[in-house]
């Protein structure tokens, strides 16, 4: 039994001002000024948190970090690791060998393909590096909240 | 002749440098203000669409937003002012009424700033309203000239005299009547969970009672209006306390009107009326033409909450007030609610939200009086609304006689609103005076009442600094305590009506 | 307790990982007739092509096990089971007891009889690090500069284009008309075909080798046309068949591969199956199969070791899957999509570069194709796995934005705050 | 009113808030001793007043005359003095009337014509007989210029003034008097000249209260008090808290001890806590009379001629000690004033915090609840 | 040695008497009758003993700083206020405030004790005041307290039964209170929390038990055989969010 920490996604409260995305492509960046990585950093990295939007139903869904995750199941080379520290589930990309089995199984969609430099499965780590999630610091309405989850 | 534009009210400016195209404020404007040019690859904005009501601005996450007045006038003209002059290009151009909401906002003197608090040197000690013991806490309700007690055979003193209901309040401030329909369910999930946590009631307002906040029973009061929306004997039962309202602040003596296009399924559900019918409330009650028959509502109220909840009565304050609280007192009513003519609303005609009515400062300080002389004033608390901003106007306000205040206006600044008075435009970017399910949910009521919850919270510390200072430990010692109060800069006939000295003079 | 585990792909190996999640005390064995322990099988393609290290070819290690207290016996081939006694019997002869047992000894690669294909060098089968090994040495060694690939399957591609990085001209030759015939359709096929043909494949469909012609080595093939195809080398890459002669007369039943309940326990009590060797339901058509692929030997293996360890847990069944990236166009297949009929309603979206197809039956998803545009492919895996009723957004599932945004309120709202169990009930 | 600098006004005008020293002694058996025991105890305090008011209250003091109200009465002048025996004449049976005795004192300085008269009332047929000497006194302090009455009630009487304590006592002859109660004051007004009528004791019929501290609720007081009827004149604190324990104790007839949870009330947070029926009553004294609180520091002594009680209020801001001795019961700011009369009591002690301390007079039935 | 008749002497009289007996070098004064004279001791900066029989006035040894007062029965309001050094024995009970602002010495107090005992006491550098009460104490004990250490015995119990009164230590932030016998939860002020005492603790407040019960004749084995518990600030910003920015 493991405390694991989730991002809860509260759809009723998301005004779908996709705040959460530039806040993940910051923090991906690794700096919170988000003027200086606009004008300088040449080409941003992909959100790692997707906001789907249809008529008044907004709401922005990243990893689930699910407790029996498909993704796990599926990477054939051990990439794919749940972080003992956050109970996060992350990608090793030195291991990863892009072969997309862990895309084609996440429920949620949320294992995007990251071909810019090596390709590798790129999914939400909760910011292990940062601390705590950017999308959920930055998000004015609490639509994203992060818990702990006993399993 | 040739028609003008009105030119707009604010200019939107954006700091091309520091945009970073994350388009926010054009997702998010309600009303279209902010574009985005694909081929400029840069975002503008339509002022004349804007409103002022700066969600753009807070939302933006580099502060590249800033919105402003235009600096625009059409002539610097004392009388004649820009307001003025739009004012009548707007109703030459389409010879309609000029709807407004929110309290007025013309620049009458404002008495709570002209009033200082008193505070103990020598004398007698000043408290630390940290440390020892410091107590707000207020009961709303009929009270009896004596209390008869007993002796029972062990010698224990009992109570004889059955107390009238009353509501308990742990922070002498209650949040206003408004109405589901004039505001968002999350707005009044927010008011419900705040006063529930602090201890005090929110009121539902005459727009019935969604059934989202039926479990908020012990800490709201329900309104009936005159158009009864919503009213049944579980309604009235609903809530601790039963409120009718007669008149409000910012409109006196005018009804209300909810259009059709409003009245949407859960609208429709809670005021107990057709989808897409419009909802009016009439000017007065058509069962209440005179003082005898507010007697009669009142007591049928009684009647059907069987006695076990306190029935209050909200008027607007004009210039006969205190008579007319005296009555409605004698009618029965165990509080009464004076709104003076700085209340808000959701909408009203600005001719009469900007002009009628008296300031509430001299309401509650000759309702108090008249009470007092008449010796009914512990036959009904006096809860005192329109324009309370700050702890130091609800100080005031229980000084001059009030037993506690309504908040309206403040309680949703608190929950983001910024006064852009178009509530009824039904477009509220805040998510506050809306019911467009894509704007409502941007009030999420887990913020709206933990902030709420705040500014409680920090009155009331507030207040217990007040009166720490006053070097008195309890509300009860505060009200109608005129003596804490000293008047600045006002003349002999207003001191007299507040039944204030002026500063300067001692005890 | 003692459990064994006969093999160590990744059935044997999520087994031991959840009977240690619910027993950390009872003894557990693990027994392979591999050299290597905890490496990834389908990397091997990865390795021969150079794209991954020695080091990265493990996805659990051995230090790690012996961490959880397993007992590991490489290079040890179980030869018989013996159920009365419980017990199996290795190579060596030496019986190994067992109260709980686990076969999850996976498949072995298919040879059919090709005139000439005994007795030369240069003719291989390839599932296995060794076999990776063997390739790489002779491939090196002998300067191979041409190579044929028996097979167009997903083995078969994956070689082929491990084979191209090498700087070896590959041949594809594919006895159906089309490469990746059994889980992909005719236009996603040929997309795939195309990109195969850019890296400079030769694919060749519709036959088949016949004859292996060469004096100690080989030279050349012959396919069944008649063409004969110069080439220094033959990876023969048809097919995979459950590993299961061994339980012949054992009393363990089985069909394809050994029969397993839901529960993963074969017919003999305490003794369970999973992963390639294992025959069990198809989720969608509910047809006795054995799904050879990675995620379902996990999950089965998952199953089937919390329940030797006490815990009940049962498996909902599973779907073929695919998913593969050829010359850099990454394509998905899930479910049923290579299927036609009445009963089938199709929608497909295609724009050159994109293809997309889906397979509703009775208002449920069964099935998607997804060609270079994969990126939420997982949301239709779910959708066909929980069996979710697609009435009210069928229409939007080729829909640029498709997301669960256009689910069922109710159900997204379990999806989002619950979470989705859909490989264990 | 005007303020000026130059001649400071009597604090007769103004609302003066004044910290002091108080003392009551009290034989509970009905025993009369002489008032110079009170003077003495008053002695040692003397650091608790400034010379700017004193004065005594004594029970007992008339038993010749004690079936009638004695009024004792401060005129400014002999106008005064004649417009209020006109208006007595109207209404009571004027049985005696004479000068308060005094005697001569370096240290006072004589302002008021001081009188006494020994009265019945023609009884009026609307009111008791209480209440309508209550209305006689409103009358006098608010109507007729330049009168003052001290005291107006049976068998007793107050004598106070400007001065120091043992002067006034001099003055007045207080060592002459018996009585069975005596309460004192001494008093330390700020900012204005203190005047005769300003001094404790402040009476109504025949209560009596001595205050130390300041009522900071006052102007909460007053307005509860008229609705009852009583019209606060005197510019004092003290005199809403006479009114108050003539409303509570003979109007309401309730016992000193509830008279004191009006006054002193308990904290929200105790009276929650507090079992089922005692919550409700004391949670309806607090809703119903919450403009009696007494709020700010105070240690009083309120006696009339049954009984004697000490109050302080309710987070200790004054001090207040007890003993007693035998029959006899002492209330003091200071435990030296008791010690100074009586320098072995059986038990003193501090009383707590909004707890009365209550002598009753055993030999007369009681005029309220028991405590 | 030098004695003094205090009886109807006003305070200026006998402090004067005092000072001077303390000018002329004098180490142990008596002073009998005393009777309600404030400020006896008041100031006073040399180590001398003064032993009064009678009840002092308010404010005793108020800014002392090294005398020794023994009070031969019960004291008024403000015994020890902002007392620098020194020590006061009180054989009998205590008036309100005691100690207040005390910040280096000892009082002892045989009895009880009024409201607000060791209202904002503190320690300052080698200063470590102490005020040990044997019975009970009233409201307030401990208010705004910032260092030092009282010891409540309560081997006398109030008329409830209670060693402390309500409120007790609100506006605490630093020092420490010890209660022999149980202190209810609802009666602490926000800011403290009640610990069990470890031994260190206990070592800390033994000396002074033992001095007490020399002092007054208590058997300290049995004075020390019930349970103390401790009573501490938990936070040094119980207000942190009182205040808006």
């Amino acid at each position: 039994m493991i405390g694991v920490r989730k991002i809860l996604i509260r759809e009723e409260y998301c005004m779908g001002c996709k705040l959460c995305e530039i806040n993940c492509v910051a923090a991906q960046v690794g700096t919170e000024n988000l003027i200086k990585i606009f004008r300088y950093v040449p080409e941003l990295p992909e959100p790692k948190v997707i906001v789907e939007e249809h008529d008044y139903i907004t709401f922005a869904l990243q990893c689930r970090n699910c407790y029996d995750a498909s993704c796990l199941k599926a990477c054939m080379t051990g990439a794919m690791h749940r972080d003992p520290r956050t109970g996060a589930i992350t990608v090793n990309e030195e291991k990863c060998v892009g072969c997309w089995m862990c895309v084609m199984v996440c429920p949620f969609g949320v294992v995007k393909r990251n071909v810019k430099k090596k390709k590798v499965a790129s999914k939400c780590d909760l910011c292990a590096e940062r601390g705590s999630p950017a999308c959920v610091e930055g998000c004015p309405n609490e639509a994203l909240v992060l818990i702990e989850v006993r399993e | 002749m040739a028609k003008g534009k009105i030119p707009p009210e604010f200019l939107v400016e954006r700091d091309d440098y520091k945009c970073v195209r994350c388009l926010a404020c054009v997702r998010l404007c309600s009303y279209g203000a902010n574009y985005y040019d694909e081929n400029a690859k840069r975002v503008y904005t339509e002022n004349r669409k804007c409103v002022g009501c700066h969600f753009c601005e807070a939302m933006c996450p580099t502060e590249a937003i800033t919105v402003m007045r235009n600096p625009f006038e059409i002539k610097p003209l004392a009388h004649w002012t820009s307001e003025h002059l739009i004012d009548i290009m707007k109703q030459a151009e389409t010879g309609g009424v000029l709807l407004t909401s929110m309290g007025n906002d013309r620049p009458y003197f404002s008495y709570f700033d002209r009033i200082v608090l008193n505070a103990s040197q020598v004398t007698n000690p000043s408290i630390d309203p940290l440390r020892e013991p410091m107590e707000v806490r207020t009961y709303l309700g009929r009270k009896q000239m004596k209390l008869d007690l007993e002796e029972d055979e062990e010698g224990r003193v009992l109570l004889k005299t059955e107390i009238a209901p009353q509501l308990k309040l742990e922070v002498p401030v209650m949040f206003s009547a408004m109405s589901y329909g004039s505001i968002s369910l999350n707005a009044m999930l927010s008011l419900a969970e705040a006063a529930k946590t602090v201890g005090t009631y929110f009121n539902t307002g005459e727009g019935g009672l969604p059934k989202e906040l039926k479990r908020y029973g012990s800490n709201m009061i329900v309104q009936v209006a005159s158009g009864r929306f919503g009213v049944n004997v579980d309604y009235l039962n609903a809530g601790s306390a039963v409120e009718i309202k007669i008149g409000q602040g910012a409109k006196p003596g005018i009804g209300g009107h909810l259009p059709g296009e409003k009245v949407t399924e859960a609208i429709s559900e809670t005021r107990m009326i057709p989808v897409g019918t419009d909802a009016l409330s009439p000017a007065p009650h058509h069962d209440i033409y005179s003082i005898e028959d507010l007697r009669q509502l009142i007591y049928a109220i009684k009647e059907a909450t069987r006695y076990e909840k306190p029935v209050g009565v909200k008027i607007a304050a004009v210039h006969n007030v205190a008579p007319i609280a005296a009555g409605m007192v004698r009618a029965g009513a165990d509080y009464i609610v004076i709104d003076g003519i700085r209340g808000g609303t959701g909408a009203a005609p600005k001719v009469t939200r900007d002009h009628v009515g008296i300031p509430i400062e001299f309401a509650v300080a000759v309702v108090d009086q008249r009470l007092r002389e008449e010796g009914i004033r512990h036959m009904a608390s006096v809860v005192v609304a329109g324009g309370i901003r700050n702890s130091a106007d609800v100080i005031k306000a229980i000084a001059l006689g009030a037993d506690a205040v309504y908040i309206g206006t403040a309680a949703l600044v608190a929950l983001g609103c910024h006064l852009c008075q178009r509530c009824y435009l039904g477009k509220c970017n805040w998510g506050i005076a809306t019911q467009d399910p894509k704007l409502t949910k941007r009030l999420n009521p887990e913020i709206g009442a933990r902030r709420l919850v705040n500014l409680l919270r920090a009155w009331e510390h507030e207040i217990k600094e007040i009166l720490g200072g006053m070097g008195i430990n309890a509300i009860e010692s505060l009200r109608g305590n005129r003596d804490m109060l000293r008047g600045v800069g006002l003349h002999e006939y207003e001191l007299k009506l507040l039944g204030i000295k002026p500063a300067g003079e001692a005890w | 307790m003692r459990y064994v585990i006969v093999g160590s792909g990744p059935a044997g190996l999520s087994a031991i990982e959840a009977i240690r999640e619910v027993d950390g005390e009872g003894e557990v064995i693990l027994i392979t007739a591999e050299k290597f322990v905890g490496y990834s099988k389908p990397l091997i393609t990865y390795l021969l092509g150079g794209k991954v290290t020695k080091e990265n070819m493990y996805y659990r290690t051995e230090e790690r096990l012996r961490e959880i207290n397993v007992e590991v016996r490489s290079a040890t081939k179980v030869e018989k089971v013996l159920v009365d006694e419980r017990a199996v019997v290795t190579h060596t002869g030496e019986k190994v007891v067992f109260d709980k047992l686990l076969l999850a000894v996976g498949g072995r690669p298919f040879v059919p009889k090709i005139e000439g294909l005994d007795q030369k060098e240069g003719i291989f089968t390839f599932t296995t690090w060794e076999d990776e090994e063997r390739i790489e040495e002779y491939v090196k060694r002998r300067g191979i500069t041409k190579a044929v690939v028996l097979g167009g399957g997903l083995i078969g591609l994956k070689t082929a284009e491990a084979l191209m990085d090498l700087g070896v001209k590959v041949t594809i030759v594919e006895v159906a008309d089309r490469i990746l015939p059994v889980t992909f359709d005719k236009k996603a096929s040929e997309m795939i075909e195309r990109a195969l043909e850019t890296l400079g494949c030769e694919v060749i469909t519709n036959d088949t080798v016949v004859e292996v012609r060469g004096r100690k080595a080989i030279s050349s093939v012959v396919l069944k046309s008649g063409k004969e195809i110069p080439t220094g080398l033959l990876v023969i890459a048809i097919g995979v068949r459950p590993n299961v002669e061994f339980l012949k007369g054992s009393g363990i039943e089985v069909n394809r591969g050994i029969l397993v309940n839901e529960r993963m326990e074969t017919n003999v009590e305490g003794i369970y199956a999973a992963g390639d060797c294992a025959e069990f339901y198809d989720l969608v058509d509910g047809q006795r199969k054995v799904i050879a692929i990675w995620p379902v030997a996990v999950a089965q293996g998952r199953v089937a070791g919390y329940n030797m360890a006490g815990r009940n847990v049962r498996y909902p069944g599973s779907i073929p899957m695919n998913s593969v990236e050829i010359a850099g166009v990454p394509t998905v297949s899930v479910g049923h999509s290579n299927v036609e009929g009445e009963e089938y309603e199709i929608f497909t979206y295609e724009d050159g570069r994109t293809y997309k197809k889906v397979v509703i039956k009775d208002n449920k998803l069964v099935g998607a194709i997804f060609v270079n545009d994969i990126d939420r492919a997982g949301i239709y895996t779910g959708l066909i796995l929980q069996k979710l009723d697609a009435s009210s957004f069928k229409e939007k599932l080729l829909a640029e934005d498709f997301g669960l945004v256009y689910l069922p309120r109710e159900f997204r709202k379990k999806m989002l705050e619950g979470e989705m169990r859909i490989w264990l009930e | 009113m005007p303020y000026s600098l130059s001649s400071l006004i009597p604090d007769k005008h103004f609302r003066v808030p004044s910290a002091c020293g108080v003392s009551g002694i009290m034989n509970t058996s009905g025993e009369r001793f002489s008032g110079e025991v009170v003077v003495t105890s008053m002695s040692v305090m003397r650091e608790r007043g400034n010379g700017l008011g004193a004065g005594f209250a004594a029970y007992g003091i008339y038993p010749e005359l004690k079936d009638y109200y004695c009024f004792h009465m401060l005129y400014d002048s002999a106008y005064a003095k004649k417009n209020t025996e006109e208006y007595l004449a109207n209404h009571y049976e004027i049985v005696e009337s004479e000068p308060i005795p005094t005697r001569k004192n370096p240290r006072i300085k004589e302002v008021h014509i001081l009188w006494r008269y020994f009265l019945k009332p023609k009884f009026p047929e609307t009111v008791t007989e209480e209440d309508f000497v209550v209305s006689t006194v409103m009358f006098i302090n608010e109507k007729i210029e330049g009168a003052f009455v001290m005291s107006s009630g049976k068998n007793m009487g107050v004598f106070k003034g400007v001065g120091f304590p043992e002067d006034i006592g001099d003055f007045y002859r207080i060592d002459e008097y018996k009585g069975y109660i005596w309460t004192a004051h001494n008093r330390f007004p700020t900012n204005t000249v203190g005047w005769w009528g300003g001094a404790h004791p402040f009476s109504i019929l025949d209560w009596t209260v001595v205050h130390n501290g300041e009522i900071s609720s006052y102007g909460v007081n007053k307005r509860f008090l008229e609705s009852y009827g009583y019209k606060c004149t005197l510019m004092t604190d003290t005199e809403v808290i006479a009114y108050l324990v003539d409303l509570f104790m003979r109007r309401f007839k309730y016992s000193p001890a509830i008279t004191a949870k009006i006054l002193a009330a308990p904290f929200w947070k105790d009276i929650d806590s507090m079992p089922e029926e005692e919550r409700l009553l004391y949670s309806a004294l607090r809703m119903n009379y919450g403009g009696a609180l007494l709020n700010g520091p105070f240690a009083i002594i309120v006696a009339n001629r049954n009984m004697m009680m000490g109050l302080n209020d309710r987070i200790k801001l004054r001090p207040l000690v007890a003993a007693v001795k035998g029959d006899f019961l002492y209330i003091a700011s200071e435990e030296a004033a008791i010690r100074i009369v009586c320098p072995d009591p059986e038990i003193v002690w501090a009383p707590k915090a909004g707890e009365p301390v209550v002598g009753v007079l055993r030999s007369e039935e009681s005029v309220s609840l028991k405590v | 040695m030098v004695g003094i008749d205090a009886k109807g002497w006003h305070y200026r009289e006998l402090n004067e008497t005092i000072w001077k007996a303390v000018g002329e070098g004098e180490n142990e004064i008596i002073v009998e009758n005393v009777c309600g004279q404030r400020y006896i001791g008041a100031g006073l900066k040399r180590k001398v003993k003064i032993l009064l029989n009678g009840v002092p006035g308010n404010d005793l040894g108020a800014f002392m700083d090294g005398p020794e007062i023994v009070v031969y029965g019960n004291c008024q309001d403000g015994v020890g206020n902002t007392m620098n050094s020194g020590k006061i024995v009180i054989h009998g009970c205590a008036g309100d405030i005691l100690g207040y602002s005390m910040r280096g010495g000892q009082i002892y107090v045989k009895g009880h004790a009024g409201y607000r005992v060791g209202i904002h006491m503190k320690a300052y550098k080698e200063r470590y005041p102490v005020i040990v009460v044997g019975g009970f104490v009233r409201d307030f004990l401990g208010e705004y307290m910032a260092g030092g250490l009282i010891l409540i015995l309560g081997l006398e119990r109030d008329e409830d039964g209670n060693v402390t009164g309500d409120f007790v230590g609100t506006g605490m932030h630093g020092g420490e209170i010890f209660v022999r016998g149980p202190v209810e939860e609802r009666k602490l002020g926000k800011e403290v929390k009640i610990f069990e005492p470890t031994i260190d603790d206990m070592n800390r407040v033994t000396p002074y038990v033992k001095e007490f019960c020399d002092l007054f004749g208590y058997n300290f084995e049995e004075v020390m055989s019930e349970k103390f518990v401790l009573l501490k600030p938990y936070t040094h910003r119980p207000y942190g969010r009182l205040y808006a920015y």
